[in-house]
């Protein structure tokens, strides 16, 4: 029975941890919707955009001003990749756009550890990190910081859900997202449109670093961390928002439960790769993963 | 002026044919090659042997090995660190095991382990085309830089985890170890070098070249040509992933002198890639190009500002180099995908007019 | 694409590489530092650096350097990856005359280069991390680590868990943990715990935490809660260290029964917890602050505006520790002079230097250093020093506080291991070992 | 041969003469092929047979089934239903390898170039399947391996000179204008040696002139090298006046098959052409 309540625990944990994976794969599945562009630098726009917070509340700033000024940053950034990067690229292969992203990725961490140093910076933004014990005699514990970071994570995307529905803005996007040359011929504007999804991007990315660095303290490594997320989008489809979100939760829960159950037995640490390999075995099954539709190659 | 190809006329198709069409470029390249082999080493200090050739030479290497997967076959790994790894541990292992075996024979075959494993990582290939291969190689680099983290045979049970690589001798000479004398470390590994970049050559203009190109640029095409796609892409991966493990033993075995994992990891991969893009997708000159501009610049960025009379902390140089990195890969691709080796051959083109603009 | 540009640049960059091979001249007394003040290990990395710059510039500014002869300092980025380091170390090694000493501050990078520096004649000084058995000065003569190696420290450590419950024999039946950085250096110790287990009974999980990953230890603590380990012993460094606190704290661990070894618990590593790493202890074997005598020099390096770093930073563990490291190569600098004459050292007369250094009480009294950094005597067969003992510290929320005298490590136990190893390396590598009798 | 004479004398006279080219015998025979993706059929229940020499078009509107029907033959598509008989074999689908290595080559109605190589080595390429060397004789570049190379480049060289493509040897073929491209496409495919050719609209795109050039060398391929042709074209004139036979899909069904003559009156056709209105 202990167990039992255990297993619970450990699937929890890795279901607020594959929120979180979620909350990223979501800035990935943006970008991609609308631009066709599969940007790595995500994760590194999650610890960029952390680093500005963290530094702005460093300086003093109350907590909403350095949300509003590094939101404007994040703003800026997609401005730049927009204005520097993009609009040169239009029309290149996807793998030429992916890797160009690995480069804003170099380029962006350098920045970020130039203006911010790369120490690890505490943050603290008063979300509650007490803990709620449930089951018989309290076995199973809660932690009411995944349980905060889940809500956040889930209104996120609700709010995108009803931008892409309701908003006009999102409509354009969506029309983008299902045909460039289409769209541009009834007169929406593609490189307003990047401009629009890097920063939306870049928002998300402020949340889930924001989220995150209040876990672990805003540091490097939540940039690796975040190549979590290329797993979780093969599995859920490139395209998907639902996708990205299951994904997260598959990739979340199977890596705590594989580590916890398996991983005694073969030396420990496989939640590094296992999410890696779930995704190659998935792809031999279903190369478009789970919410794709079937490819039909034609000559 | 100085170069030019006009006037040089092919009475056969083997002429024709030839790796290098213009005199001028084969005997630049053969000098080229002589005085690596020759001049360098007599006037080359141990530093630049050492620190900047030997590495230089090995990432070169590894750097073919991608171009040929990513640049001929078009297919893009992000797990290059991981196949050197596999070299690097399975070529200890085998130096082990048989201490009889030339050195060479073990570099060799630690990259023949390696290609192995490459060919079963890129098996997902048949099904899986662009950046959902590049994650499935992902998977190659984490997990098997854990597996050798994590199974201590492949370390023969050493406590540290880190064992030295061992030496060995070729005509005589220590090669391999902290003993070996730079200069035949370096030339052991010019060597190679020189050797496996030919065969490279040899083999993208060959029919085997042909159609990792036609599975690059047209697979289904290709297909109905009748090549095979599972098999070019496998003999593609197989290639790259021997490549990158010859590598990997060089790089343990010559140059770090440790067999470790953590000298393969991600950055590893990332930085071979870097070297591909900026010397050019689909050209084995361009693999030098890059390997020698991606491993100088953060040298040449280190020192700068002492030769200027600045005093620039160590981290903020560190800071700056990924910024510079991120940005070229960036404007190289916008730029010049084709990277140093088409820059190159606009020089080419401007000497062969030169000094006459037109 | 300006491509007269590319080409300037390429060439500059050739010309200037040819002038930095050539810039090899003796002026002084070289010793230079691989540092990582980037990427995930900057954290740890940082303070030390700044802490072993900042003594040395202090020795410069006081006294015109070390009997008048003044010292050059250079630091080289090696982000801790092995191969950076490698690199680092054939840079530096010719600058300058030739490097007196090198500090990796890398387990990995001492690994790759106790042979390098061996063939080289400089000494590697990997104070407190590396390989263990270079304390057998027969077979590994130019290798130092003292003031202890982590072998004796996991001894130390062990030693005080069983002072906390009253006795070796109350650790028979117990279950401990140990979570370490899936690293050459974290691997170190574990065939000591093994003996160690083995030898008082009690019993211990490993939680290896992979350098690719390592703050993502969520299942490692889920673990740890559910086996309930009465002690839990760490091995990290960099990120990982604050993400262990961090989680341990999350999962209500308590934090007086989490222990980490030198190089997991300063500062950096439990600020980012906050309230939760109240109570977290942490061996060491130098003080913290600055009411130590030699920061009222340190601090008029700062009034000079010679100072590395922020002044507000200055005198946290690390930083401490990097200045710990800089006296004991001054004085094994002064030991040399003392026999070779007050000139500069080459690298084979600072191994001298090392092997006879005796920094003794009264001397480090003598720096105004009582307190920051232990007595140490090495001998040729030595290189560890002679009793080598750890504090335990623990973190109250604003500072550390030492919380126990010197504790002793076993080396009636860890003495024949460490000869047992080198011998084998000795071996391996068809390494006559010298005689020191 | 035949067809040519009937060109160079009037338009309308091969026709005539295609009897006569009956004699040749099946070598490609389809037999109530169907292939559906999802709900939709591209093709239902269509059998017809190529005969050795001829010239055999496939036409039709958009959407017709044309592309997906050449698809089966060399074994892209794998139809659901019917079998296929080529060189004395049947089998339920063509597989691509099977169909390349003997003798059935195509080309793309959208150019499927290997756009980063040159002409020479895209036609190299079709030689893939002739070429036998190993892996390691490769990788040396001599002996052996050298004088296959040089073997085959001789056989490419006198299809450049055939297509009248010599100075574009060496360009990269990404770099060609369209019509050249067409042409290195159809290079590509006789590099193969074929005896079945596929042309999926060798014309489209193309003006008057191109197009005359086109027909040339597909009648001197026919001629020259005995090759059989099915071929997809839309302007209707080419097709009357070069093939031999000429098979009408509609909606994925057979509704013709015969003799440009026979076709050009068949009523069907006239609707599926003109009087029954679709999406096209």
């Amino acid at each position: 029975m202990l167990e039992f309540w255990f297993f619970i625990e450990v699937v929890l944990n890795g279901m607020f941890a594959g929120t979180m994976y979620a909350l990223i794969a979501l800035g990935f599945v943006l970008i991609f919707k609308a631009s066709g562009v599969f940007n790595f630098a995500q994760g590194f726009m999650v610890l960029f955009a952390a680093l500005c917070f963290v530094g702005f509340l460093e300086m003093g700033l109350p907590m909403i001003v350095a949300f509003v000024l590094a939101g404007a940053i994040m703003v800026a950034w997609a401005f730049a990749v927009e204005r520097f990067v993009l609009r040169y690229l239009v029309n290149q292969e996807p793998i030429i756009l992916f890797m160009a992203t690995i480069g804003i990725a170099f380029f962006l961490e350098g920045f970020g550890e130039l203006l911010w140093g790369a120490d690890v910076h505490p943050l603290d933004i008063g979300i509650p990190d007490g803990a709620w014990f449930v089951g018989p005699d309290g076995v199973m514990m809660v932690q009411q910081f995944d349980v905060s970071a889940a809500i956040i994570a889930g209104g996120l995307v609700a709010v995108l859900a009803l931008f892409f529905t309701y908003t006009r803005i999102g409509r354009a996007l969506r029309a983008v997202a299902d045909d460039h040359q289409a769209a541009l011929s009834v007169g929406i504007p593609l490189n307003q449109i990047w401009i629009i999804v890097w920063a939306v991007a870049g928002l998300v990315a402020l949340v889930a670093g924001i989220i995150w660095g209040s876990r672990l303290g805003v540091q490097f490594s939540l940039s690796i961390l975040a190549l979590k997320a290329l797993p979780v989008l093969i599995l859920g489809g490139f395209t998907s928002v639902p996708g990205a979100i299951v994904g997260g939760l598959i990739i979340g829960v199977g890596e705590k439960v594989a580590e916890i159950y398996l991983g005694p037995y073969i030396g420990g640490g496989i939640e590094e790769w296992f999410a890696y390999v779930v995704a190659m075995l998935f792809l031999l099954y279903r190369p478009q993963g789970l919410f794709g539709d079937k490819i039909i190659e034609r000559v | 002026m100085f170069y030019r190809e006009a006037g040089i006329f092919k009475t056969s198709y083997a002429a024709d044919q030839a790796l290098f069409r213009i005199p001028f470029d084969r005997i630049f390249v053969i000098s080229v090659v002589l005085f690596a082999a020759l001049v360098i080493p007599v006037i080359g200090n141990e530093y630049w042997l050492g620190s900047i050739l030997i590495p230089t030479l090995i990432m070169a290497i590894a750097t073919i090995g991608l171009n040929i997967l990513l640049g001929y076959c078009g297919q893009l790994s992000l797990g290059t660190g991981a196949f050197m790894a596999a070299g690097a541990f399975m070529g200890y292992k085998i130096a082990t095991a048989f201490p009889w075996m030339p050195i060479w024979a073990v570099v060799i075959l630690g990259g023949i382990c390696a290609a192995m494993i490459g060919v079963a990582f890129g098996l997902p290939s048949l099904r899986i085309k662009g950046f959902y291969l590049a994650v499935t190689t992902l998977a190659a680099q984490f997990f098997l830089l854990w597996l050798f983290q994590k199974v201590p045979w492949f370390v023969n049970y050493s406590i540290s985890g880190v064992p030295t690589a061992p030496p060995r001798e070729m005509f005589g000479y220590l090669v391999t170890g902290a003993e070996a004398s730079v200069e035949a470390r370096y030339l052991f590994i010019l060597a190679f070098t020189v050797i496996l970049a030919l065969i490279a050559a040899n083999l993208v203009r060959g029919r085997i070249g042909r159609t990792w190109m036609a599975i690059r640029d047209m697979d289904i095409a290709a297909e109905l040509i009748g090549i095979k796609p599972l098999p070019t892409k496998l003999s593609a991966f197989a290639v790259s992933s021997f490549y990158c493990g010859v590598a990997g033993v060089l790089w343990a075995f010559c140059y770090i002198n440790t067999v470790e994992a953590t000298a393969f990891d991600i950055f590893r991969s990332f930085t071979v890639l870097f070297m591909v893009i900026i010397g050019g997708l689909g050209s084995i000159l361009g693999c030098f190009l890059g390997a020698f501009f991606i491993f100088l610049l953060p040298i040449f960025l280190n020192s700068a500002p002492g030769w200027v009379g600045l005093e620039v902390p160590t981290e903020l140089i560190s800071h700056v180099e990924f910024m510079v990195f991120g940005a070229l890969i960036v404007f190289f691709l916008i730029v010049e995908p084709h990277g140093l080796a088409r820059l190159w051959a606009i020089t080419k083109e401007k000497l062969r007019l030169w000094p006459f603009p037109y | 694409m300006n491509f007269r540009s590319v080409t300037m640049t390429v060439a500059a960059a050739a010309v200037g590489l040819v002038g930095l091979a050539g810039a090899a001249q003796a002026e002084g007394q070289f010793i230079p530092n691989l540092v990582y003040k980037t990427g995930p290990y900057a954290p740890s990395g940082t303070p030390t650096a700044h802490g072993f710059a900042d003594y040395l510039a202090m020795i410069n500014h006081r006294d015109g350097g070390i009997n008048g002869v003044e010292i050059i300092y250079e630091e080289c980025e090696t982000g801790y990856k092995t191969d950076r380091g490698v690199e680092c170390y054939d840079r530096v090694k010719n600058q300058h005359g030739g490097a007196t000493v090198i500090n990796p501050w890398s387990t990995g990078i001492t690994y790759a280069l106790i042979e390098k520096a061996t063939a080289d004649k400089i000494p590697l000084l990997s104070m407190g991390y590396g390989r263990t058995s270079a304390a057998d000065g027969r077979v590994f003569p130019y290798v130092f680590n003292f003031p202890s190696t982590y072998w004796n420290q996991m001894t130390a450590v062990i030693k005080y868990i069983a002072e906390q419950e009253g006795g070796y024999d109350k650790l028979k039946g117990q279950n401990l943990g140990f979570i370490y950085l899936d690293h050459p250096y974290g691997k170190e110790p574990i065939p000591t715990l093994d003996i160690l287990a083995e030898k008082y009974g009690f019993t211990y999980d490993k939680y290896p935490v992979p350098p690719a990953a390592m703050t993502e230890q969520k299942s490692i603590w889920l673990q740890v809660r559910r086996s309930r380990p009465a002690y839990m012993i760490m091995w990290g460094w960099g990120a990982m260290n604050s993400t262990a606190i961090n989680e341990a704290s999350n999962v209500k661990y308590p934090m007086d029964k989490f222990i980490g070894n030198w190089w997991s618990a300063a500062e950096p590593d439990v600020i980012p917890a906050g309230d939760g790493a109240v109570g977290y202890k942490g061996a060491t074997f130098n003080g913290v602050g600055t009411d130590f005598k030699v920061y009222e020099d340190i601090n008029a390096l700062y009034d000079a505006g010679k100072g590395s770093w922020n002044r507000e930073e200055i005198g946290g563990v690390l930083y401490s520790r990097g200045m710990a490291a800089a006296a004991y190569v001054v004085e094994a600098i002064r030991t040399a002079q003392g026999q070779y004459g007050n000139r500069v050292i080459t690298g084979e007369e600072m191994r001298w230097g090392m092997e006879n250094l005796n920094v003794t009480a009264e001397r480090v009294e003598e720096l105004g250093m009582t307190g920051l950094m232990p007595p140490v005597a090495i001998t040729c067969d030595n290189h560890e020093g002679q009793d080598p003992a750890i504090k335990i510290q623990q973190w109250n929320g604003k500072a550390w506080e030492i919380k126990t005298d010197w504790i002793k490590a076993d080396t009636a136990l860890t003495r024949p291991l460490i000869e047992q190893d080198a011998d084998q390396y000795a071996k391996e590598n068809s390494i006559t070992p010298r005689s020191c009798s | 041969m035949a067809a040519v004479e009937g060109l160079q004398e009037d338009g309308h006279a091969d026709a005539a003469q295609a009897p006569a080219r009956d004699a040749g015998e099946i070598v490609l025979k389809l037999d109530n092929i169907e292939l559906g993706f999802g709900g939709v059929k591209a093709i239902n229940n269509v059998s017809f047979e190529v005969r050795k020499g001829e010239i055999r078009a496939i036409i039709g509107p958009n959407g017709a089934g044309k592309s997906s029907m050449l698809n089966c033959i060399n074994g892209f598509y794998k139809p659901q239903k019917g079998s296929i008989s080529f060189n004395g074999k049947t089998m339920s689908a063509m597989d691509p390898h099977f169909a390349a290595s003997n003798g059935i080559a195509r080309t793309f109605q959208n150019i499927a170039l290997f756009r980063g190589m040159s002409t020479l080595d895209n036609l190299m390429t079709g030689r893939v399947l002739k070429m036998r060397r190993g892996f390691l004789w490769q990788a040396l570049h001599w002996g052996p391996a050298q004088r296959e190379e040089i073997k085959h480049r001789a056989f490419v060289e006198t299809i450049i000179d055939f297509l009248e493509i010599q100075s574009i040897r060496r360009t990269p073929v990404g770099r060609l204008p369209y019509g050249l491209q067409k042409r290195v496409e159809l290079g590509r495919a006789l590099a193969m040696e074929p005896s079945i050719l596929l042309l999926d609209e060798p014309m489209a795109g193309m003006n008057v002139e191109e197009k005359q050039d086109m027909s040339r060398f597909i009648l001197d391929v026919n001629e020259e090298f005995g090759t059989t042709i099915v071929l997809i074209e839309h302007d209707m004139g080419v097709v009357m006046d070069i093939s031999d036979r000429v098979v009408v899909l509609d909606y994925g069904r057979k509704i013709a098959d015969g003799t440009p003559d026979e076709v050009r009156r068949n009523q069907d056709v006239i609707d599926a052409y003109l009087g029954v209105p679709h999406e096209d």
